[in-house]
């Protein structure tokens, strides 16, 4: 049995089939070494890596656990080098036939990633090409939204009961692109609260935010006529505390008792306060927003809700801004695009043999 | 029970009490807390920028080490404080411009390969990815199961076209599973909030009250 | 050349943030480095004169105006002004020109952050559980096909991740994974390739300056 | 009738006192349970395990005071499993507000481990087996920079000590010397560490998330991009029960002791969510 167990340890077969090459689709500076693992790999503590710039003096560069084949060294580009892999045991040190000369460099060009451009390129000539032709004043067509036709029956509930509209754009700053299609379709309904002369109450948390919105509803007002009906307090700054903010927009539900409240823009959790506070006075309620996470309550405590890129389609289509409308229907063959391709690719992985996903990586 | 004698629990325990009167109605002691809260962390973030960045990363190479090329940075950063000179206030475009210049650019590949390229792979009908479930002949079922999942969630938010005929049975398959998704948000909101509040009440009766360990 | 010279900035520093994705040389890969350790650095560290500076404004504003509440921008101004003392001359370990104990009582900018900071924000967020709760009573119903499917999956959910869900029947928690490993990939997936579209466009509008509204108000 | 009248008119004092309740009692008796571990945290766990030696794990605490509770059992639970099995460990914030946080965490775990030790080679050394970075300013540039060189920017670590002076940072170069990147976030950081240090360095990361996000992270899950997936204070006890179970460590089950509250709250919540149905269903059959 000893015996045995000795021949076992002599016989330490070394890796083989060294091989070192330059690192690919890299900046230089490094070569990879791959070796078929020892045949005595199991017993292993470990590999080591040995190079030599000469052939002759080899030193000790690196070492890697067992079970590992693979490799990458840190080098000086433009020099040759040559490598030994060594099987280690306790002490036994065996090592491999050297390895053929190498040399590193840097590469251009990463192809790896040249999937990345090819899609960049693809879907920027979509919405590039569409945002242009929008400019230059083609029409194109929006599917009607469910929430957005809900505003007319709306604001009419709040002339007929002579109660308010609460418009509530969110906690966002003017960056945000659901602030943004927020102001837009706030547009929209200050233009109906003024051919009805219903009241607007329109309470914000970011200034700036606030200064853009008051020019919105005046100018809604002054366009269809009723530049006189604009009440200046109806549009006001309240705190920039989250939940300093979401207190007083309760505090608004509760007195003012609005028949309608819209809660649409760029929400975090002070969307369930809002919803839950809304639902409980009555009032219908229409939502948008962005934001995954605040979605959810929304759908269960509110009449309408626009999810995700409804929310910017809506904003597009109630506001007929050219540059929205674009980006809309470039997306549109964006995800158009990228069905065709699922369906494709998969056709391609399940009939063929074709390694499909690597064009995916 | 074992209430605290240090000052500074009983401080936070206070303060906490403080936000928690706002389930009651909106009031003078929460109102205070909040305002304090926002105050402390900009004084805790401008403590920070002071001795972690501006002094080593710049003020020192600047001043002391006499980098003086080091003047750069520091002249398009304080262009930031133009912002409040109404007559120059147009100066803060440049500091702006170029960080979210550099911010948009690289966010754009990065965009393109971990939210779209891979999500299309996991999503592709291959044998590879079948294994992906580790769910033996089931996986095929889940692959088939997601594939048309994202297809009909694609078409709810396809707007080119009203959504009658096959788009219009896509679009309501799609809805479904964006429901079953929300859903699962909600459920696992629920225990996230939850959580919260035992961290606090374990506070409360912890440290300061000493009834628990 | 109040426009011009932004727009310009942001199509060059874009550009400079797309190329070294693709171009691994040593060269343009240094470049890119140098640019961000010391310039951009110091730019975000920079950008926080703006996010103070409007909220002091705010809260200066507020006070000069008497403006409702306007007691309260006077509790965070001064909470403010005391932590940034204790913090900048009392240093980060201490060791500042300013002492941070008196006696056995310190006052250094870790205790106030442990012990204001972290209660404050920490609760705030617990709120939030009251208001589920009362939510739940009130508002979650099931008055449509979608509200009904939402609430039906996140009933499974939230038993399957109590252990509760395991007593009940093992299959429980592996269903409520099941939820969210297919059907909730799906759909999420689907919204998240819709909104990756629409962040790629924006991307695209701000580098080659057709979106301009981040320029915001400040003349032509 | 009376009953249903009373049922759906309940004010919501009560139902907030009711929840208070459920909470509080099982928080006086604390008893830690036991859950079965699923594979998203159980992939997590061997992620780290399997850190090959001469690569380190980056910890990055992003979470604000604001979700502490659910994600700071995560943090301590990873520390220790990294301290006991000798991997090397850095750990840094993105952002200011965390960085009490990551580390309080980091000097809790290092004593528990240096109180433990008998020799020099058991105990947690700084500098051989750790290194705080700290925070430095711009997330998504730190994640861009470590990929070239992490001393580069981190010059300094948070006790001011020039970090290539460390011992542990000569041999921890760039991404090509970490096995792992644990992010623990209230909010999408890991998605960011994917979008940047993993499409351009192959960074591997694995995410700790509050519950309020989890459905959004699964998808980066089924692709591979996290190599694994904790979520909320669920997730951090199937931690718990993993380190406990393979690693014998035995220390207070944070998450694991929440548990009895976290159930009893959710049977509030449901019974609430069935009650208001039944009376919304009632109201509406009787009009």
């Amino acid at each position: 049995m000893t015996l045995f167990f000795l021949i076992g340890i002599f016989a330490l077969a070394p890796p083989t089939a060294v091989r070192a090459y330059d690192t690919p689709d890299d900046g230089g500076g490094a070569v990879t070494i791959e070796w078929q693992l020892s045949p005595d790999d199991a017993q292993l503590d470990k590999y080591e890596i040995y190079r030599s710039e000469d052939g002759v003096d080899y030193e000790k560069v690196g070492f890697i656990g067992a079970g590992r084949s693979r490799y990458e060294d840190e080098t000086e580009d433009g020099k040759n080098y040559f490598y030994k892999i060594v099987a280690l045991m306790n002490t036994m040190r065996i090592f491999s036939q050297p390895s053929q000369p190498v040399m590193s460099s840097a590469q251009w060009i990463n192809r790896k990633k040249l999937n990345i451009f090819v899609a960049l390129f693809i879907f920027g000539t979509f919405i590039l090409y569409f945002t242009y032709y929008a400019r230059r004043g083609k029409e194109f067509f929006i599917r009607k939204i469910a929430g957005l036709q809900a505003i007319d029956d709306a604001v009419g509930r709040a002339t007929e009961m002579g109660k308010p509209i609460l418009y509530c754009p969110g906690i966002g700053y003017i960056e945000e692109i659901a602030t943004i299609a927020s102001l837009n379709i706030l547009g929209e309904v200050a233009k109906k609260c003024a051919q009805y002369d219903t009241k607007l109450i329109n309470p914000h948390l970011d200034p700036i935010v606030f200064t853009v919105a008051r020019e919105i509803v005046k100018e809604s007002y002054t366009k269809v006529g009723r530049p006189d009906a604009f009440d200046p307090e109806s549009v006001y700054y309240i705190t920039d505390l989250q939940f300093a903010y979401a207190a007083a927009v309760d505090g608004i539900m509760v007195r003012e008792r609005p028949a309608t409240n819209f809660l649409i823009g760029w929400f975090r959790a002070e969307s369930l306060i809002l919803a839950e506070t809304g639902a409980s006075t009555g009032a219908v309620q229409i939502a948008g927003t962005d934001q995954v996470s605040q979605l959810p309550f929304f759908v269960t405590a509110c009449d309408y809700t626009l999810i995700g890129e409804e929310l910017y389609a809506a904003s597009a289509y109630i506001s007929k801004e050219p540059l929205l409308l674009g980006a809309i229907k470039g997306e549109d063959w964006g995800k158009l695009i990228i069905g065709v391709v699922l369906i494709a690719a998969s056709l391609i992985g399940l009939l063929t043999k074709f390694p499909v996903l690597n064009l995916f990586r | 029970m074992n209430i605290s004698s240090d000052p500074w629990i009983w401080i936070s325990a206070l303060l906490s009490l403080a936000i928690f009167s706002f389930l009651y109605r909106d009031n003078p002691f929460y109102k205070f807390a909040e305002h304090i809260f926002v105050g402390v962390a900009n004084g805790w973030a401008v403590t920070f920028y002071w001795h972690n960045i501006l002094v080593p990363s710049l003020f020192d190479p600047l001043f002391r080490q006499g980098q003086i090329l080091y003047i750069i940075p520091f002249i398009i950063g304080m262009l930031y404080l133009t912002r409040f000179i109404p007559r120059v206030s147009w100066l803060v475009r440049i500091p702006i411009g170029i960080y979210m210049g550099y911010y948009v650019g690289v966010s754009i590949p990065a965009t393109i390969q971990a939210l779209i390229i891979k999500q299309a792979q996991g999503t592709i009908l291959t044998p590879e990815n079948f294994q992906t479930w580790h769910a033996g002949n089931m996986g095929i079922v889940w692959s088939v199961i997601l594939f048309i999942g994202v297809l009909c969630t694609l078409s709810y938010f396809y707007f080119s076209k009203e959504h009658r005929g096959i788009l219009g049975t896509a679009s309501r398959i799609g809805i479904i599973f964006v429901m079953i998704g929300f859903g699962a948000a909600f459920g696992y909101t629920v225990m996230a909030r939850i959580s919260l509040l035992i961290g606090r009440l374990q506070f409360l009766l912890g440290p300061w009250l000493g009834i628990i360990q | 050349m109040k426009r011009t010279i932004p727009l310009f900035l942001v199509f060059i520093f874009g550009i400079m943030g797309i190329i070294p994705f693709i171009i691994p040389n040593p060269i343009v890969q240094g470049t890119d480095e140098f640019v961000r350790n010391n310039l951009l650095k110091i730019l975000a560290a920079f950008a926080l004169i703006l996010g103070l500076g409007s909220l002091l404004k705010v809260h200066m504003d507020k006070i000069r105006r008497r403006r409702q509440n306007w007691g309260y921008s006077w509790v965070l101004i001064i909470s403010f002004i005391i932590t940034s003392i204790i913090g900048l001359f009392g240093g980060v370990a201490g060791t500042g020109i300013l002492p941070t104990t008196i006696g056995s009582f310190s006052f250094d900018v870790w205790t106030i952050y442990f012990n204001v900071e972290v209660p404050l924000g920490s609760t705030m967020f617990a709120l939030l559980a009251f208001f589920m709760a009362s939510a739940a009573y009130r508002a979650f119903r099931a008055r449509s096909t979608e509200a009904t499917l939402l609430l039906a999956s996140a009933f499974i959910v939230m038993l399957g991740v109590l252990p509760l869900g395991e007593r009940i029947s093992p299959h429980l928690p592996s269903f409520a994974q099941w939820i969210m490993e297919v059907p909730n990939v799906a759909g999420q997936r689907g919204i998240l390739l819709g909104v990756a579209l629409g962040a790629l466009a924006t991307a695209l509008k701000i580098i080659l300056g057709i979106e301009r509204s981040w320029l915001g108000g400040g003349g032509e | 009738m009376k009953i249903i009248e009373i049922l759906t008119k309940i004010d919501r004092r009560i139902i907030y006192l009711i929840l208070l309740i459920a909470v509080i009692v099982p928080l006086l008796f604390p008893s830690p349970e036991k859950v079965r571990v699923m594979p998203p945290v159980e992939k997590f766990y061997y992620a780290i395990d399997k850190i090959p030696e001469e690569k380190a794990l980056i910890v990055d605490f992003d979470y604000a005071p604001q979700t502490a509770p659910e994600l700071d059992p995560m943090g301590f639970a990873i520390l220790r499993h990294a301290f006991k099995k000798r991997i090397k460990v850095l750990v840094l914030s993105l952002y200011v507000q965390p960085l009490g946080l990551a580390r309080n965490a980091l000097t809790q775990v290092v004593a528990e481990f240096n109180s433990a030790a008998q020799t020099n080679a058991d105990s947690i050394i700084y500098g051989r087996d750790y290194v705080f970075l700290g925070w430095q300013v711009g997330p998504i540039l730190a994640m861009l920079s470590m990929g070239e060189s992490i001393t580069n920017f981190y010059k300094v670590d948070y006790y001011g000590n020039k970090t290539d002076t460390l011992p542990l940072m000569k041999q921890i170069k760039n991404y090509n010397n970490v096995g792992l990147l644990a992010s623990l976030s209230g909010s999408d950081i890991p998605k960011y560490w994917v979008m940047y240090a993993q499409n351009r360095f192959g960074l591997k990361v694995g995410a700790g998330v509050t519950a309020v996000s989890a459905s959004e992270f699964y998808p980066y899950l089924q692709t591979g991009q996290f190599s694994g997936l904790m979520i909320g204070m669920r997730g951090a006890a199937e931690y718990e029960e993993m380190i406990e179970k393979n690693l014998n460590i035995k220390s207070r089950k944070k998450a694991s002791e929440s548990l009895p509250a976290l159930t009893y709250a959710h049977l509030v919540m449901i019974i609430f969510i069935v009650i208001g149905n039944i009376g919304y269903f009632i109201k509406r059959r009787k009009k």
